[in-house]
């Protein structure tokens, strides 16, 4: 498909804006040459884009069993307010005294984030979940420099972690321990007594963990750690399989990271905009980002700040979509939403979990992991294959190779929205594609073949880089 | 990290009710039971004692003596005369401060240097660096013991235990004497804005001299003073402190101390740096005017943008009002910003000192 | 795979080829292997000093990023420049492949010779 | 049952007797009952609200904020006209609903216009590559902060003039790695670069300094980029996207990065958040650029293509080696941005510029027609400037907000830095004006 700077043409942008007879204003020194940019007429500019969208798969294509993303559906409701002008169109540097709804919206969240997640305080300044775990670990870190414990350089970090948890801990000048996990994906509690000590910062944990399992040892893990004098971090990249059910503060965890766009349904855009509030416990709320809000009522001053972590207060459109979610479905429906959620994972690997040879008895949470492995061994089809496959046929392929340990692993998180139905006509095209995998192996190598592109030479996108258009 | 040491002086703080704290690699009283401004007010009314043993003392003896030490220093030792003692900032290449000492001159071939507690070793191995032919150092401050009796009334208590005119009588002098039969360098030094000596003899002999001070001014209300109050008293005489005021990156010129700074000597470290340094930060003394305390790396702002930051920031208790050391770009009008608990809070620049001193000596 | 007979090989997959006091180290048939298509690898400069067991270079593959770890301590004295604009030559060639000479100060102690290896890439 | 969830009670049967369970509480047997909520989530906020009641409640909350018919304010957060395609384009659902483009063959729409963005981006600063955004400028320039260390760097310097935001997100981002953040002065409201020519030295890492700076005023950037460069000190420029269709590239500057908030490039206001952080820099820098990077190529018919690329730096492969956490970014934002600027065009956004800078200008004087208020400083401007006042900026901002107009942000008991965009009209800036001079009257 032609780039829109390859349908420009100088002359064709009619682009105008009024005039009302202010004079120039020449400047001393311009730039030497024009910022080149596509000039294209306004039918052709929205042809283009339409042209672009047809060769996306989103939410509203079809099944999006993204694991670990949460691609539930996202209401419309949300967009609608965030549009109001009396949100989209005020000023970050507004005096506080114009802003009141502003700060009503903040306040309302973090009064409801506060209760899903059993923490005493929030802040909304992070952008995305990995900002919101460096946020987190910054916190912590000057909790510990607060407490003169300068040695405590050390975040645990399991194996299985997603990629921003060891990441976010450097970032955070922190050194990282990781230790394995059990086949099922949990904490190894042996492993976990032998690293543990005075160096011990934190240690981040994702429950349920990246396997889709719940850790049934929570309680003695935080307490392990606490008894060493470290604090405990909860990635809350899962929290969808959990809300109302059990709460992160409850089970011992000082600090926890949110991703709204994945939890509460404010869309994900390609890639963002996110929003990774965290949320705390009151020993850690002197410690959490700069705000000039007056939200967070009834806490202590944050005279002990780890500082601004971006501009102004946070994305504050997307973290008032999150709001308006939260009251439209109330307690009792995210309450429901986790549990739907988790009846159709368990539903999905009933189904699923027979193509790939395994035995499904085991109950999951949200999200669960098949393994390609036998059937790579068998006849040569990995799990990327099975995932181009499912291209061809509509559907959103699983996370494939997350997490590390499990090999050959497709990870997937049908969601809540999704119905009986889709699940049904999923696992049928799903028992369709490894039948024909192992009619015709070769096949599936090849696929996917009705998408807009075959397989894209990644090898040589990297080896010969082109990572902007070049003008003739 | 190394044990903490402790002078020889550490029973009788304890003996006093000094509450111990480590300070540079030392066991040292912060305070004794009286308090901090209790303290800080008995030296600025009549007088209190310190124990300074923790301070580093070097002897630079050779003909090449003179020109060594001038050439590490700022200020100029060819002035001086025996028995005098000055005030210098030592640079690094860049103009940067390695460390701010005393210049103790006994001849010309001898001398003192005095110098901070927490930089004795990087300066002894700077000073041995820069050590020219003819000149040896020696380290000697494990060997010397030193006490600071400060106040108005110094002058008075120390002359029970000897003859004010064999005291050194003006400020920045000092004699070598005998006080209680033991061997003593007295000068008339401190850091408090106050009139005052410092006594240097053997740590082992120095407890009986200690406690005979302070029985001498018992009835002067003389008290033993901890470092709390030494830090609070040189803040408001407009001292510097290493590490606060002074620091390896901050260029000499930079600090307000032009005094000690002799550009017109042919050389010395840092010179060709600091000639063509455009000195643009300086430190300045401000006073809050709303409600709160600046303490050290509050941010200080002016029209919106960050100007500098507080080296020191406290309490006055001689004034009764939050004061601070800035650290800020010259040129600047009051009122400042300075960022306290994300409140901004007003401040205005004053004069430094912040106390009009009465030390005339 | 291929093993080069005249070779040493060190557990992380490198090969050191000894001549007079110097030494050249490249990666093995077995390492390009597993790491897939190689589109990038970092290489230190002539002068730098490399430690056994230390990593002195990475390479990238297209969804990888691996230390590459000398066998030798000693001096860099040249480098593969070549490899900057081609580092498919570490898949096409692995043995032709060199990454750094090295002016040897000492040999790590657990190098294998070809036997051995061969041996301990079977087990892998 | 729930909004969203479209189960019926018997579906919810089926399904559980096929799992083989009885009750939808089964499924979270492998939670310890001492650790459950006990009971309904008491959200303590309004609570499972109809559709129409949320809008009114939030119309209702919308309705304490006070939006000004005219708004002089910049600061960080300028208001530009955002043409109707924008809003129109990107609230797709193919765009709104789906995730990073992972899968490259059903992504092809997203991955194509973050290239677009990509290749514009490079446009504005004249610099080898761009990513395909990170969090927000603040964020971006942390970012390239961070790109410039290594084992020899223990401080970098970044120029006091810039945007105070800015400031305090590098000093957050750098103060974990133990890096010092280094001020330089100013002179007149403008970078001192005899000061930084005197300051840098071989520890220093990098020297930030901000094109238009927060005062509003234009940096001679071109005279630092050649200290830096003759220095071998990293250079990076902050800039202004608007501003970047007339003044010098970044890589005219002879920077080694350009960063830059991009909400003037079509992202409402929405009380500062999202926004998008541009980052570019030079080929030599490419690998340590964090953040997503889109590159072209073919599939196996020989098509072209596009797909993630570099992804070796990323957190998801490298992990703790990464060059950043960052993973979800902004891009719907930054297709916001590319919208934008493919609805101006070239010329487009030359004229947005050319009308801010004329409207900034007209402004400066109409208001110093005012008797007592004065320029502040002396050096050439863009779109914002301060003044200074015999009344207090207290007293003129409170005149402006009686008229529903949002005046210049209060820099000072006196000062005040105001903003003029192509939205404030000629008939705006008179009214202001007569505003302030009846009331001083």
């Amino acid at each position: 498909m032609k780039l829109l700077y390859e349908l420009s043409k100088e002359g064709r942008n009619s682009f105008q804006l009024p005039t009302d007879g202010i004079k120039d204003y020449t400047l001393c020194e311009k730039r030497t040459s024009h910022v080149r940019l596509p000039d294209v007429a306004e039918i052709d500019l929205h042809r283009y884009y339409q042209a672009l969208s047809k060769r996306v798969h989103c939410i509203e294509s079809g099944f999006y069993p993204l694991g670990s993303c949460t691609m539930k559906y996202n209401p419309k409701i949300n967009d609608v307010v965030a549009s109001l002008p009396g949100f989209a169109e005020i000023h970050p540097l507004q005096d506080l005294s114009t802003v009141k709804g502003a700060v009503e919206v903040y306040e309302l969240l973090n009064r409801g984030l506060c209760e899903v997640t059993g923490m005493d305080a929030m802040s909304f300044q992070p952008a995305a979940g990995a900002h919101g775990e460096f946020t987190a670990l910054l916190a912590i870190r000057a909790y510990h420099h607060h407490h003169s414990d300068f040695a405590r350089t050390k975040v645990i970090i399991p194996d299985s972690a997603h990629g921003t948890n060891p990441a976010s801990a450097v970032m955070a000048g922190f050194e990282v321990v990781s230790i394995p996990s059990t086949p099922e994906g949990f904490v190894d509690i042996e492993a976990l007594k032998k690293v543990v000590g005075k160096d011990t910062a934190a240690l981040m944990l994702t429950n349920p963990n990246t396997l889709g399992k719940f850790e049934k040892g929570i309680k003695e893990i935080t307490n392990i750690i606490h008894e060493h004098g470290g604090l405990v971090y909860y990635d809350g990249a899962n929290l969808n399989a959990v809300m109302g059910i059990v709460r992160p503060g409850d089970m011992g965890f000082d600090i926890v990271h949110l991703n709204l766009h994945k939890t509460f349904s404010t869309p994900h855009g390609g890639g963002g905009p996110g929003s990774g509030p965290i949320g705390c416990k009151k020993i850690l709320v002197p410690f959490l980002p700069k705000t000039e809000l007056p939200y967070r009522c009834g806490t202590e001053e944050q005279f002990d700040s780890v500082g601004k972590v971006r501009s102004f207060h946070g994305n504050f459109l997307v973290s008032l979509r999150a709001l308006v979610y939260m009251i439209t479905l109330g307690g009792k429906g995210l309450r429901n939403a986790s549990e739907m959620a988790v009846l159709n994972a368990n539903y999905l690997y009933k189904k699923l979990a027979p193509l790939y040879g395994e035995t499904a008895d085991t109950i999951c949470m949200h999200e669960f992991i098949v393994s390609a492995e036998s059937i790579n061994k068998e006849i040569g089809v990995r799990a990327i294959d099975i995932a181009k496959g499912m291209m061809d046929k509509g559907v959103h392929p699983p996370t494939i190779y997350f997490p590390l340990i499990v090999k050959e692993a497709m990870m997937f998180e049908p969601t809540e929205t999704e119905s009986l139905d889709t699940l049904n006509e999923v696992a049928e095209k799903m028992k369709e594609i490894i039948g024909e995998a192992y009619a015709d192996p070769q096949a599936l190598h090849d696929a996917p073949k009705s998408t807009p592109i075959g397989r894209a030479d990644e090898v040589m996108a990297a080896r010969n880089l082109i990572l902007r258009y070049r003008f003739h | 990290m190394n044990t903490p040491k402790r002078t020889s002086l550490y029973n009788a703080h304890v003996k006093h009710g000094g509450k111990i704290v480590e300070f540079a690699g030392y066991e040292l009283p912060i305070q004794y039971e009286t308090g901090i401004i209790t303290e800080h007010n008995a030296v600025r009314n009549a007088a209190g004692l310190f124990d300074v043993s923790h301070m580093g003392e070097f002897m630079v003896e050779g003909s090449g003596a003179i020109e060594t030490i001038n050439n590490l220093i700022t200020n100029d030792v060819a002035l001086m005369t025996p028995g005098g003692v000055i005030y210098s900032l030592m640079c690094n290449e860049k103009g940067g401060v390695v460390d701010d000492l005393l210049v103790y001159k006994f001849t010309d071939t001898r001398f003192l240097l005095v110098v901070n507690a927490a930089n004795i070793a990087k300066d002894y191995k700077w000073v041995e660096e820069h050590l020219l032919t003819n000149t040896t150092l020696r380290d000697i401050s494990e060997e010397v013991g030193q006490i600071a009796l400060q106040g108005p009334k110094s002058e008075e208590v120390l002359s029970k235990l000897l003859p004010v005119e064999q005291q050194p009588s003006k400020n920045y002098t000092f004699v070598e004497t005998k006080i209680l039969g033991v061997d003593c360098i007295l000068s008339r030094t401190g850091y408090t804005g106050e009139d005052g000596f410092e006594i240097y003899c053997d740590p082992s002999k120095i407890e009986p001299i200690f406690e005979a001070l302070l029985k001498a001014g018992e009835k002067d209300g003389v008290i033993p003073c901890g470092l709390g109050c030494r830090d609070t008293l040189r803040f408001e005489a407009g001292m510097p402190l290493y590490g606060h005021e002074l620091s390896d990156t901050i260029p000499a010129n930079e600090v307000g101390l032009g005094f000690c700074i002799k550009m017109s000597k042919p050389q010395f470290i840092g010179k060709d740096a600091l000639e063509s340094h455009p000195a643009k930060y300086i430190r300045r003394g401000v006073i809050l005017t709303d409600k709160g305390i600046a303490r050290e790396h509050a941010l200080v702002f002016k029209e919106g943008r960050e100007v500098g930051y507080v080296t020191t920031g406290t309490f006055s208790p001689t004034n009764n009002v939050a004061m601070a050391m800035v650290r800020v770009e010259k040129g600047l009008d009051s009122p400042v910003e300075i960022e306290v608990r994300n409140k901004r809070l007003k401040a205005d620049f004053i004069k430094l000192p912040f106390i009009q001193k009465n030390n005339n000596k | 795979m291929e093993v080069k007979a005249n070779l040493q090989y060190a557990k992380s997959h490198e090969w050191v080829l000894i001549e007079g006091s110097k030494a050249k180290i490249g990666i093995s048939d077995f390492a390009q292997h597993a790491l897939g298509d190689v589109v990038y690898i970092s290489i230190p400069e002539e002068g730098d000093t490399v430690v056994a067991g230390e990593p002195f270079a990475d390479v990238e593959s297209v969804k990888a990023a691996s230390d590459i770890y000398s066998p030798v301590t000693g001096t860099v004295v040249a480098v593969n420049e070549v490899l900057n604009d081609t580092p498919a030559l570490l898949n096409e060639d692995p043995y032709g492949a060199w990454i750094i000479e090295v002016e040897v100060g000492s040999l790590s102690d657990d190098l294998m010779d070809a036997g051995q290896y061969e041996a301990y890439c079977a087990e892998q | 049952m729930s909004k969203y969830t479209p189960h019926t009670g018997q579906d919810i049967d089926v399904m559980l007797r096929e799992i083989g369970l009885n009750t939808v509480s089964e499924l979270f047997q492998d939670i310890p009952d001492e650790l459950k909520v006990k009971g309904d989530l008491k959200l303590n906020i309004p609570d499972g609200l109809s559709e129409m009641e949320t809008l009114r409640l939030f119309k209702d909350i919308a309705s304490k904020n006070k939006v000004y018919c005219s708004i002089f304010r910049g600061a960080g957060a300028y208001n530009h006209y955002i043409p109707s395609s924008v809003n129109n384009i990107t609230s797709r659902a193919e765009f709104l609903t789906t995730y990073t483009p992972y899968q490259a063959e059903i992504s092809q729409g997203v991955l194509q216009s973050i290239f677009d963005f990509q290749t514009m981006m490079c446009e504005l600063t004249g610099l080898d590559v761009s990513n395909a955004c990170v969090y927000d400028g603040a964020t971006a320039a942390a970012e390239a902060c961070k790109m410039t260390l290594d084992k020899k760097k223990d401080h970098i310097y970044v120029s006091s003039a810039i945007n105070p935001q800015v400031l305090q997100v590098i000093r957050t981002y750098l103060h974990p790695l133990d890096i010092e953040v280094r001020m330089v002065p100013v002179i007149d409201g403008k970078t001192d670069l005899e000061y930084l020519s005197y300051a840098l030295n071989e520890n220093t890492a990098c020297f930030y300094m901000e094109q238009l700076n927060f005062y509003g005023l234009i940096e001679n950037a071109k005279d630092f980029g050649a200290v830096c460069q003759d220095r071998k000190i990293k250079f990076i420029l902050g800039f202004n996207p608007i501003a970047a269709a007339l003044l010098p590239s970044a890589s005219e500057c002879k920077a080694d990065i350009a960063v830059g908030e991009g909400q003037p490039l079509g992202l409402p206001l929405s009380f500062g958040g999202p926004y998008l952080g541009i980052m570019t820099c030079t080929s030599a820098l490419m690998r340590k650029l964090p953040g997503r990077i889109v590159g072209e190529t073919v599939d196996t018919h020989g098509k072209r293509a596009f797909v993630l690329t570099l992804q070796a730096r990323e957190q998801h492969i490298k992990r703790e080696k990464s060059t950043s956490s960052i993973c979800s970014n902004e891009a719907l934002c930054a297709m916001r941005a590319a919208v934008y600027l493919s609805t101006v065009g070239t010329r487009g956004l030359e004229q947005v510029a050319q009308q801010c800078l004329n409207r900034a200008h007209y402004l400066a004087d109409q208001l110093c027609t005012i008797k007592g208020i004065r320029m502040r400083f002396h050096g050439e401007f863009f779109h914002e400037f301060v003044t200074v006042s015999d009344v207090s900026a207290s007293r003129i901002l409170e005149i402006c907000d009686e008229h529903q107009i949002l005046a210049g942000y209060p820099v000072g008991e006196n000062e005040i830095l105001w903003c003029a965009t192509e939205m404030n009209s000629k008939a705006d800036i008179d009214y202001l004006v007569k505003c302030i001079k009846d009331a001083l009257k």
